[in-house]
């Protein structure tokens, strides 16, 4: 066990190594001077080159690196360009509220998606299980920014039942921090409620045709046990990878719903990024989510030995 | 005549978990002659399927030579060895992998003719009739699809594609093992013929040895990846020279019930090892009744009996003097 | 000797056949082909010029002049959706394509070749997969700057590593086929077998891929355009007329409906269709797709 | 005759696009206890339908239209077909045990062997966690793996396609079955292993009075074990007769032509049957083996055949059995 840990936290380091490659990259692509791109055309060429020197654009490419990710090591991933304030501190801010978005929305994700899809293949050509399909398929293909628009239009603004936009700390009163998160989430979590489902159900309709599950049958076990000692356990496996992948695209599409509902995580400091060029902090936001990925598909990683012994040998 | 021969011929794979080696040939020799048949018989994990794909060139050896009408196997690269390769094409196991599910009978057995050419110039029509009359299909099959057949047809096809080489030996890799009694008896008979007509040599692998013996001139038994026992069929079937060829003779059933419930057979103990862990000595030592102590340290050499039998056993002596019970 | 009972069916038959009967992916493979049609023709067959502003038009609902309404500017939605189409389509052309000459070869390589190859480009697209989608291809606008062309370029660059673990999967299994290995017994050369035989069993899982990552780059070119980074205004697309939406959902609220409907129909068109070539590939290849 | 189980005009159906297809025609069957009978056919006979039908595990496509399945016990004759489904768990895994084809996939790869052996045990007998697992080692033991008490902890990929097929059948006789369904046991093992596990079946059953239904293609195989066999060819049986009888003296042409077909010592061709079997959508109307039959004549074609009897326990589905013999 110590073994496979090690050795997935040695591939972990390298997948984060080759991610800080394509994120520091990034610089790279900058068509033209990145000193125009701040300062306009009409700044002086003295203000050019004390930009140049104070960003370090004149020392060679592997030194720039280096002092980047030494820095990123250390927890300094540098300064915004525009304000200069500290890019760890900006993203720390407003992690708060993206994480607390992004784990209600893939707790809830797993938990509906999961009950959905186990219901829908155990009575597989069934009415129940027809609708699933169908509302996964929707579910897979809706834009979860414009389901955010329409919930904000029919529950908040003609209802009033739940605030549309805004954030409320769990420090100032857990009821308003609910509210406040009540919709977003709902809006980011229907994409993987629908994905989870739609893979739970695959799996599990997959593991049924399965000849130890027939075996089970044979010994006169109960459909409750043969599903639910047997045949899920086997079944999980794909539906973890799901859900590690949901963990990054839920991290991605938690910047559209911060939009539609002004909740102020780093999506909506990624956007402000974008739209002022502010590449330290792209980098950083980039980099930092990144991070937080791979360590939740670590833990995905791990929990496949106990699912399957067969994995743990190699 | 000598059509194939092979001396020495070995290889290990790197097994999944570092450091171990999966010794899946060792040190095999052998001869086949033209227009005969060398059936090869061994269990899972004999490496019999390893050897063929070593001897047809498909896989490099670690070591050994392998000639076929003189010519050094091993040594040919590029288009020689591709050219090389269909003097002695391949009949698979599987008949409903083995043809390209994208391609027509008549792309798949006239693709060794197009093959055989410097430009791709068409092959004429009627190559695909004669090709699957030689093997007793309608010319009518050359416009269908591999999935709208069944298993023997199949397997009659992959047979067309072998002959259009125009081949001095042909590998059946279980050629029949998929297949039912009935459509497998027809199989077989379609061998034997086109051996008469066509002279062409056979290596034989199965792990089913009463057809081995009902096909084969000479049979060679492999155990973890050694030849235990060589040499003609019915000297090799009627007296057993290895513990092992005679527990694997003894332990096929016999198709009936008096002579089946009547044979004295000595039991055999165990499994077959992993290929991982091959066993000291004589790798069927841990499993052998006759098994000492030089069993359990020296590989026994291949011992050479007589007209060509020979078999890898420290009792040897032992075993012919006693006879078959 | 055996005789042909029936009459032959190809490959490509059996497979239109069993699409057929799945009626759902017929009606999405019309939506699609309608949507194509639409983007081709829509300079001509727009009802009003789609940038055309009508002050006294604003917010005016659905009526004969505006069959679905004007929006904020007084411009008409049904025009204005109508050509958006061409954005649609355009961009998810453009980010499949640059997915698939990206991911395609590299697939290839690695699933066909394996050894180090196949361990360094297989690092990399794991490594770049780990990185949210949204936000890497957001990162990539803001150095190439906004734009729609950037956009799906993006886009391109950040599906590229799914159509290369799709690629990479599938030459993987097609190498271990025995017709493979029997193309090999029979003298054919590498170059000849990954062309001949390889490659064209790839095609069904390919154009599943295709069509899913069509689906996917509708719903992201929507996304970056809502927030600003994609088509820029005034130029239409169904998500920067949603963006503008925003602040008169409770007034207007077909502003909000139509452009999400047509997103959703889109997509969800893409990923049927996808969906219903995999189940209708025959049992011989089943298992690639 | 005192049959354990039997089975009565069994007909089975499968779910088609074209509507229901009946794959197992009238199928009548009976297993004395301590008796074998072996069931041969080639693929897609009808023989595993026939066994999965016993037990109900058919699963959605097929079904049982007609017919009975009588299960004699201490307490009475239980029909199978009618039996409800809560009680018909009692008797999977507890008076019908069943070993499959494939031991590499049989077991759950998930849970140990001891458990899932002793998951059976609580389930029909039972039995506290402990007294269970008790058990299912000395089941393990008796089924002849290798230090059972150690390797009950192991999982199933630890062991070889030989010793998962011990633990299967460990499980299939973990209580005390009466009537043991085989379906292909031994297909998937090497020879030498395939002859250790017919020797553990065949003590086993004489042990414990078991009725055991043995299914194989391979006629050595069925030799070896059986005291009678069936022969199915397209969904019915066509012949049934003591094992000695059967090889010495077949009637049905199809059982002659098999048993031409496999090799036997001092031949050098074998005999092949023309032809190939009939689809279930194309079934002839009389004889399902006349197209292929070489003694085939109008009586055998127009209407179905019956079960002929040829002497007190053979019974053959040939209107020409004289011509035949002859």
């Amino acid at each position: 066990m110590i073994r496979t840990v090690a050795a997935r936290l040695a591939t972990l380091v390298v997948l984060v190594w080759v991610v800080s490659l394509a994120v520091f990259a990034l610089v790279l692509l900058i068509p033209g001077d990145p000193t125009t791109t701040l300062l306009g055309d009409n700044a002086t060429p003295e203000q050019v080159t004390a930009l140049r020197t104070s960003l370090g654009l004149d020392d060679p490419l592997l030194m720039r690196y280096w002092r980047w990710l030494s820095g990123a090591l250390q927890g300094d991933l540098g300064t915004s360009m525009l304000s200069s304030y500290p890019v760890t501190q900006a993203i720390g801010d407003r992690i708060g509220v993206t994480v607390s978005l992004v784990v209600s929305a893939l707790v809830l994700s797993v938990v509906l998606g999961l009950v959905i899809g186990v219901l829908a293949a155990v009575r597989q050509g069934g009415w129940f299980d027809r609708l699933t399909l169908l509302g996964s398929s929707i579910g897979i293909a809706m834009p979860n920014f414009w389901l955010g628009l329409v919930l904000v239009t029919f529950f908040g603004a003609e209802l009033g039942l739940f605030p549309t936009s805004g954030y409320a700390r769990p420090g100032d009163g857990v009821g308003d921090w609910v509210a406040h998160l009540m919709l977003p989430v709902v809006t980011l979590a229907a994409g993987g409620v629908a994905e989870i489902a739609r893979q739970a159900r695959a799996s599990l309709v997959d593991t049924l045709r399965l000849d130890f599950v027939r075996t089970a049958a044979a010994k006169g076990l109960s459909p409750l046990s043969i599903v639910g000692k047997h045949a899920l356990r086997t079944a999980m496996i794909p539906v973890i990878t799901v859900m590690g992948l949901q963990v990054s695209r839920l991290f991605g599409m938690s910047v559209l719903v911060e939009a539609v509902f002004a909740l102020p995580g780093i999506g909506s400091l990624m956007v402000a990024s974008v739209f002022d060029r502010d590449i330290p902090m792209i980098q950083g936001t980039v980099l930092l989510a990144t991070v937080v990925v791979v360590v939740v598909n670590l833990l995905v990683d791990l929990s496949y030995g106990w699912l399957n012994p067969k994995a743990a040998l190699t | 005549m000598t059509l194939l021969d092979v001396e020495g011929v070995a290889k290990s794979f790197p097994a999944r978990r570092r450091k171990a080696v999966v010794r899946a040939v060792r040190d095999v020799s052998f001869r086949l002659d033209r227009g005969q048949t060398l059936g090869v018989v061994g269990e899972s994990g004999s490496g019999k399927s390893t050897t063929a794909r070593l001897v047809l060139g498909l896989i490099r050896p670690d070591a050994g030579r392998v000639h076929l009408d003189g010519m050094d196997v091993l040594a040919a690269r590029g288009d020689r060895l591709h050219a090389l390769r269909r003097r002695m094409p391949m009949v698979f196991q599987d008949p409903y992998s083995s043809l390209d599910p994208t391609w027509t009978v008549r792309d798949i057995v006239t693709e060794p003719v197009r093959l055989g050419r410097r430009r791709d110039r068409a092959v004429p029509a009627t190559r695909a009739a004669e090709l699957l009359e030689l093997v007793g299909m309608a010319p009518a099959f050359a416009q269908r699809y591999p999935h709208e057949l069944s298993g023997g047809q199949r397997q009659r096809v992959a047979i067309a594609r072998a002959l259009a080489c125009d081949p001095d030996l042909v590998a059946l890799d279980e050629a029949v093992a998929a297949l039912d009694v009935s459509t497998r008896a027809g199989i077989i008979g379609l061998l034997q013929d086109l051996q008469t007509s066509l002279g062409v040599a056979y290596l034989f692998i199965s792990h089913d040895l009463a057809l081995v013996r009902l096909v084969s001139h000479e049979v060679a038994v492999m155990y973890l990846g050694r030849i235990v026992e060589r040499g003609p069929t019915e000297r090799v079937y009627a007296a057993p020279a290895h513990p092992y060829t005679r527990a694997l003779i003894s332990a096929v059933p016999v198709p009936d019930p008096v002579v089946q419930r009547n044979r004295t057979r000595p039991p055999v103990l165990g499994e077959v090892p992993s290929a991982l862990a091959v066993p000291s000595g004589c790798a069927f030592h841990p499993r052998c009744p006759l098994a000492t102590d030089i069993c359990r340290t020296i590989d026994p050499p291949v011992v050479d009996l007589d007209d060509g039998h020979a078999a890898a056993c420290h009792h040897v002596a032992l075993i012919t003097k006693e006879g078959v019970s | 000797m055996t005789t042909v009972t029936t009459r032959p069916e190809s490959a490509f038959a059996a497979f239109r056949r069993r699409f057929v009967r799945q009626r759902l992916a017929v009606v999405m493979a019309g939506v699609i082909a309608v949507m194509v049609l639409v983007a081709l023709l829509a300079p001509w067959i727009t009802p009003l010029d789609p940038n055309a502003q009508a002050l006294l038009d604003r917010l005016a609902p659905p009526s004969t002049k505006h069959w679905l309404g004007a929006d904020d500017l007084g411009r008409d939605v049904a025009s204005r959706l109508i050509i958006a189409t061409r954005a649609t389509i355009w961009a998810g052309l453009l980010a499949t394509c640059v997915s698939l000459l990206i991911g395609l070869p590299f697939g290839l390589l690695a699933g066909y070749l394996r050894g180090w190859a196949d361990t360094v480009l297989s690092r990399a697209a794991d490594a770049l997969m780990a990185i949210p989608p949204l936000l890497f291809a957001m990162a990539i606008v803001a150095v190439l700057g906004r734009g729609v062309t950037n956009a799906m370029i993006a886009i391109g660059v950040v599906t590229a590593p799914r159509f290369f673990r799709v690629a990479r999967g599938v030459a993987l299994v097609i190498r271990e086929e025995t017709y493979i290995e029997a193309a090999r017994s029979i003298g054919c050369p590498t170059g000849r077998i990954v062309r001949t035989h390889v490659l064209p069993n790839m095609m069904s899982p390919l154009i599943v891929q295709i069509s899913v990552t069509m689906g996917f780059a509708i719903l992201f070119e929507a996304s970056l355009s809502f927030l600003g980074l994609g088509v820029q205004p005034p130029d239409a697309s169904w998500g920067s007329m949603l963006q503008r939406s925003t602040r008169f959902a409770g007034d207007a609220p077909w502003l909000v409906l139509l452009p999400g409907l047509a997103i959703l129909l889109t997509v969800l068109a893409f990923n049927t269709v996808g969906d219903a070539v995999r189940d209708s590939v025959g049992r011989e290849n089943r298992r690639l797709a | 005759m005192n049959a354990v189980l039997e089975i009565n005009d069994l007909v089975v159906e499968v779910a088609t696009a074209h509507g229901p297809m009946v794959v197992v025609s009238n199928v009548s069957l009976a297993v004395g206890a301590g008796e074998t009978l072996g069931l041969v056919g080639e693929s897609g006979s009808g023989k595993s339908l026939t066994t999965l039908a016993v037990l109900r595990l058919l699963g959605t496509s097929a079904r049982i239209a007609s017919g009975e399945i009588l299960l004699r016990g201490p307490d009475g004759v239980l029909d199978l077909v009618t039996l409800p489904e809560r009680r018909m768990r009692d008797v999977r895994g507890g008076r019908i045990g069943m070993v499959f084809q494939e031991p590499m996939t049989a077991l759950d790869p998930a849970y140990s062997v001891g458990e899932q052996v002793a998951e059976t045990v609580r389930r029909h007998l039972g039995l506290g966690r402990t007294d269970a697992w008790k058990r299912a080692v000395e089941l393990l033991d008796r089924v002849g793996i290798p230090s059972a008490d150690r390797r009950a902890h192991d999982h199933p990929h630890h062991f070889s396609g030989g010793m998962r097929q011990r633990v299967v059948i460990a499980m299939a006789l973990s209580c005390d079955p009466v009537v043991l369904l085989a379906d292909e046991p031994t297909t998937a093992l090497d020879v030498t292993v395939q002859e250790q596990i017919l020797t553990l079946l065949g003590e086993l059953r004489d042990e414990s009075g078991l009725a055991l239904l043995f299914i194989s293609h391979d006629l050595g195989v069925i030799a070896d074990i059986s005291d009678r066999v069936a022969v199915m060819y397209a969904g019915q049986v066509v012949e049934t007769a003591p094992v000695h009888e059967l090889f010495a003296a077949p009637r049905h042409p199809y059982t002659r032509a098999l048993l031409r077909c496999v090799p036997s010592p001092g031949s050098d061709r074998l005999a092949t049957i023309p032809g190939t079997v009939p689809t279930f959508d194309a079934l002839p109307l009389g004889c399902r083996f006349a197209p292929r039959c070489e003694h085939a004549a109008a009586v055998c074609e127009g209407a179905p055949i019956g079960l002929d009897t040829v002497a007190a326990t053979h019974f053959a589905r040939c209107v020409r059995i004289e011509e035949v013999v002859s």
